[in-house]
């Protein structure tokens, strides 16, 4: 049985590793994340795991690190955040490219400049297509729980892949939640042991990792390495649904709130879907068909399985928290837009920014949302595709 | 050290078939690092960084490499190889793995002087065991021969070109030795393979030691510094007898110089038969060879007054 | 020796290569402008050819001796000539085309009979 | 009685907002039925700035991620804040204010204008001098904050906080001993 504990999302990622016990954490502090790996380094000073720690220098090296470690045949993990992530990104590519399980926390977090420190998906969204299963959380529950499953799903033999698990910097890395902390040895249990496919530490067999290849191989590599991420979809259904079995709490590629019969339906993820949920059951109580769609696999898209669960919907909202960068909309509404256009009922899709850099998004702005859906309806009409949550000054 | 004949019946590391240029020493560096090792103590694990060694050597589908090699970018050969030693520490503690394994990295110029310093710097403080092995060819050659910060002064590269109104590169080399001297490791050594007798012995003994050390070798580039593919060696033997690659190491901090050429010969001796110094010949350019010569000794004379202090970092 | 090139759902993941040194299959020795061409009689079997040698191509028998050329990998740089310290030298560079259609035996009378 | 409540921590960085906030959502984790979260609005402070941390309260599930409140109960631990900052901002009506202050009751209300508000006073700064040697207000301010809202019993909170402390496992006995007087003696002071 677990046990409720009052703890931030980084103290829950913290102790995900801690009852994983990697046999390598390489990490480097960075805003909002620097808490897991200091709380790893305090449970290695008390004995109560056994990780090598690896201070690098850099996020760079951490990810080079890990790769390393990983593939010399050893369970690894990393923590990052915004800066540090995107220093990373060229590793990010070859972590999944090199096909090694590594299993990252995301404290997720705005990027520079100006500076900021707080949460929105700049970080995540931008390392989208690096190769790696994304899957984002919604709270320190989920921040604890995706962690362990990921190390499930990056090491699964038809996936093999890096995965990570994200969070929101601030709103869930340093929010106090309570949350349920399992037995040591059921997590321990439930992700069984890990045996490398090629590890670089059998000198019997010597491996060469990280040839170049030329263009007659390359695109073989890719194409295989595609394969293994996308078998990712069907193994996060299974350890998602093992995990409800194991735990209690059991997972989908997505989570549909209120969403069956609804008719204004929001697609986010991350923190903000908490505070959806509580306007989702107030407009409820007064009558209003309002559902959520809470993203939870981010890469591998699973466009086909979100499209059907938004065949209901009359008018659709995309909450991006990332800025499109002269993208048609944010990467979210890209992928639900994309996702509808083979559907027969093809609902009307408008996206909003919000959040950006830690800007508070409140109960009334969603709200605002819904209501906005709700015009959308009643009028026929999209006034603006395009729009922002708690920005000064109308956007466009 | 054993005689060759001895050397030359062990399994090599590196096998033939690889892509390097005619007369490249990347690989005679490599071959001369695997014939010292001790593989009847340990087991060889090697990371590369990416580069002309790297590109020859593991294009799929074909490796060259005999033993475990793993490369994953330019900067950071160094936080690679640390992250497979800590898998090490880690799988070794678990009895997961059971041999004795040391750890070897090799990279050029760019990626230890440059873009890989930071990596490296990091790795050495952290004090994992490896060698590192820096094949110095005095510019980034595998993207073409552009100026690296170990291009000597006055050597013409395809970003610090010699032109009507420039010489070629207008700083001198960087001293990456006694950068890494600051971080105070037990062994740092500089060699060349034309002396292969002193390299080797090198070798053996950075890999005796439980952490990191550091050899910085030079390699010849025939492509990159313009000259015949028969002369690698014989360049690298005048860099030595030149005292433009002073062979020495220092251990634990004290400086040991491992040959002192009875007649130092002048600069141009070496500079002469190298297409990359050509222009320091020309009439009125006469200056550009007395400075690298000035530089020379004075690097020389430092040296040699550093030795005769002996003054060591740790208590012996 | 041509390679097969594999379908996607062939390779192995991460373009690992499980079959250490297997460049032993490709034959560098094609680039060969010149070769070198060695003679036993005056070797001293100092081994500075092999020490070296980029292309690990200086044969060793079972005793560790020079035992002769691996014309299948030997790029022909002649550094092995060049650092060949016998006297007279026990290597020397000749034009392929003077080499082709020679046996070793032959080619090396001619070299080293003048 | 609904147990559902919001309330927002006034103190310097260093002072231990953030850990009472942490400490309240401890306490509340142990007991069936209710939740907590608790957060801080970070910036760039270094110690001594002023900070402000959140505790929501609720018989169900925390969701919101909003750091928006409207706070039924303001609490301040830092009695030189008070001319600094809008303690009234958010608060609803009915809301509570606890002061660590060493004046009367009446002169908060008269310096703050919180006449309609119901204020209450303890010296937590005395307190904590007292029993654990140092101005530490912030856990004899959970002792008060107990007693105002009935959130628990004086054995309760003191209990609660000693056994946390206890888990903790690097504070000597001496520590938690002034700690249970404190909370408890706080307790008893709130007026």
């Amino acid at each position: 049985m677990g046990k409720k504990v009052a703890l931030t999302g980084n103290e829950a990622a913290a102790h995900a590793m801690r009852q994983i016990n990697p046999d390598v954490i390489a990490a480097f502090p960075i805003t909002p994340s620097t808490p897991v790996p200091q709380a790893v380094a305090q449970f290695i000073a008390d004995g109560e795991m056994d990780t090598e720690l690896v201070t690098v220098e850099s996020e760079h090296s951490a990810m080079s690190a890990c790769i390393g470690a990983a593939a010399a045949g050893a369970r690894v993990m990393t923590a990052t955040s915004a800066n540090g992530y995107a220093l990373m990104w060229e590793m990010l590519y070859i972590a999944s490219g090199m096909r090694l399980p590594i299993v990252m926390a995301v404290a997720a977090r705005a990027l520079s400049a100006p500076l900021n420190i707080h949460g929105d998906h700049s970080d995540i969204m931008g390392g989208r297509d690096t190769g790696w299963i994304q899957l984002i959380s919604e709270n320190s529950q989920e921040a604890y729980d995706n962690l362990i499953q990921a190390i499930k799903i990056a090491e699964n033999e038809k996936v093999i892949t890096p995965a990570l698990a994200a969070f929101d910097g601030f709103n869930v890395s340093h929010a106090i939640e309570i949350w349920e902390l399992e037995d040591d040895a059921a997590v321990k249990e439930f992700i069984g042991k890990y045996e490398a496919k090629f590890p670089l530490l059998n000198t019997d067999d010597p491996i060469t990792h990280g040839a170049w290849a030329p263009p007659d191989w390359y695109f073989e590599h890719k194409m295989n390495q595609l394969k293994g991420l996308l078998n990712a979809k069907d193994v996060v259904t299974q350890v998602g649904k093992d995990f409800g079995k194991a735990f209690g709490r059991e997972y989908g590629l997505y989570e549909a709130y209120k969403l069956d019969d609804a008719d204004f339906v929001v697609v986010a993820a991350g923190s903000v879907c908490g505070t959806t949920k509580d306007v989702v059951d107030n407009l409820r109580e007064n009558g209003v068909k309002a559902g959520l769609l809470k993203i939870r696999l981010f890469r591998p898209f699973p466009f086909k399985d979100i499209a059907d669960a938004l065949q209901s919907a009359k008018a659709i909202a995309v909450l991006d928290r990332v800025s499109p960068s002269g993208a048609q909309g944010g990467p979210l509404f890209n992928e639900i837009r994309s996702a509808l256009y083979d559907t027969d009922t093809r609902a009307p899709v408008i996206n909003y920014t919000y959040g950006l850099g830690g800007r508070d998004t409140q109960p009334r702005h969603i709200n605002s949302v819904y209501e906005t859906l709700k015009k959308i309806v009643d009028t026929g009409k999209v006034e603006k595709q395009f729009d922002c949550l708690n920005l000064r000054g109308a956007w466009g | 050290m054993a005689l060759l004949n001895d050397l030359a019946k062990k399994k090599e590391g590196l096998v033939s078939g690889h892509r390097l240029c005619p007369g490249c020493t990347h690989s005679v560096i490599a071959r001369q690092v695997f014939a010292a090792a001790e593989t009847d103590k340990y087991d060889i694990v090697v990371a590369a960084a990416t580069g002309c060694f790297e590109v020859s050597t593991g294009l799929y589908p074909y490796t060259s490499w005999n033993v475990p090699w793993i490369h994953t970018a330019f900067e950071n050969a160094a936080s690679t190889i640390s992250g497979v030693e800590a898998a090490y520490k880690a799988l070794k503690k678990k009895g997961k793995v059971k041999k004795d394994i040391r750890f070897i990295a090799f990279a050029s110029d760019g990626g230890t002087y440059d873009i890989g310093l930071q990596a490296l710097s990091g790795a050495i403080e952290r004090g994992h065991q490896f060698l590192y092995i820096c094949n110095d060819n005095n510019a980034y050659q595998n993207t073409g021969n552009q100026r690296s910060s170990a291009t000597p002064f006055g050597g013409s590269t395809t970003t610090s070109p010699n032109g009507k109104v420039k010489f070629g590169k207008e700083q001198p080399r960087k001293d990456i030795v006694s950068v890494l001297e600051g971080h105070h490791m037990e062994y740092i050594a500089q060699a060349s393979p034309s002396n292969w007798r002193d390299l080797m012995n090198k070798v053996k003994k950075a890999l005796d030691v439980d952490g990191p050390t550091y050899i910085n070798v030079i390699e010849p580039c025939t492509t990159g510094w313009g000259f015949p593919s028969n002369k690698a060696i014989e360049i690298a033997q005048l860099a030595v007898d030149t005292c433009v690659w002073p062979l020495y190491e220092v251990i634990k901090g004290k400086v040991v110089i491992n040959y002192k050429p009875k007649k130092k010969l002048p600069v141009e001796e070496y500079l002469k038969p190298q297409r990359r110094f050509a222009h320091l010949f020309k009439k009125g350019n006469e200056y550009l060879i007395e400075e690298f010569q000035k530089q020379v000794d004075r690097h020389w004379e430092w040296l040699l007054k550093r030795e005769e202090c002996g003054i060591s970092y740790f208590e012996d | 020796m041509a390679e097969k090139l594999l379908k996607w759902d062939e390779v192995l993941i991460g373009a690992t290569i499980k079959d250490p040194g297997n460049s032993k299959n490709y034959e560098t020795g094609s680039w060969r402008v010149e070769r070198p061409v060695w003679n036993p009689d005056t070797c001293i079997q100092c081994m500075f050819c092999w020490v070296y040698c980029p292309d690990s191509s200086i044969l060793v028998d079972e005793n560790g001796k020079m035992a002769g050329i691996d014309y299948d990998h030997c790029k022909g740089c002649g550094i092995c000539v060049e650092q060949c310290p016998s006297k007279p030298k026990s290597l020397q560079m000749v034009l392929e085309a003077q080499a082709k259609g020679k046996t070793v035996e032959e080619l090396r009378k001619e070299v080293f009979s003048k | 009685m609904s147990k559902k409540m919001d309330i927002r921590w006034h103190g310097r960085a260093g002072q231990g907002a953030v850990t009472a906030a942490k400490t309240l959502a401890e306490l509340i984790s142990q007991e069936e039925g209710i939740y907590a979260q608790g957060f801080a609005v970070y910036g760039a402070e270094k110690r001594g700035a002023p900070v402000v941390a959140f505790t929501r309260v609720n018989d169900k599930p925390i969701r919101d991620h909003s750091e928006y409140m409207e706070p039924d109960i303001v609490l301040i631990l830092d009695p030189t804040l008070m001319g600094l900052i809008d303690v009234k901002e958010g608060l609803k009506k009915d809301g509570k204010v606890i002061v660590n202050t060493a004046f009367d009751k009446e002169e908060v209300i008269k310096e703050l204008g919180l006449e309609g508000y119901e204020v209450y006073v303890v010296d937590a700064n005395k307190i904590s001098i007292e029993t654990l040697g140092r101005a530490i207000p912030n856990t004899p301010m959970i002792g008060a904050l107990a007693k105002v809202t009935g959130l628990f019993s004086k054995e309760e909170v003191s209990k609660g906080v000693v056994e946390l402390l206890e888990e903790a496992g690097k504070f000597p006995e001496k520590i938690i001993e002034g700690n249970r007087k404190a909370i408890e003696t706080a307790y008893e002071e709130v007026k």
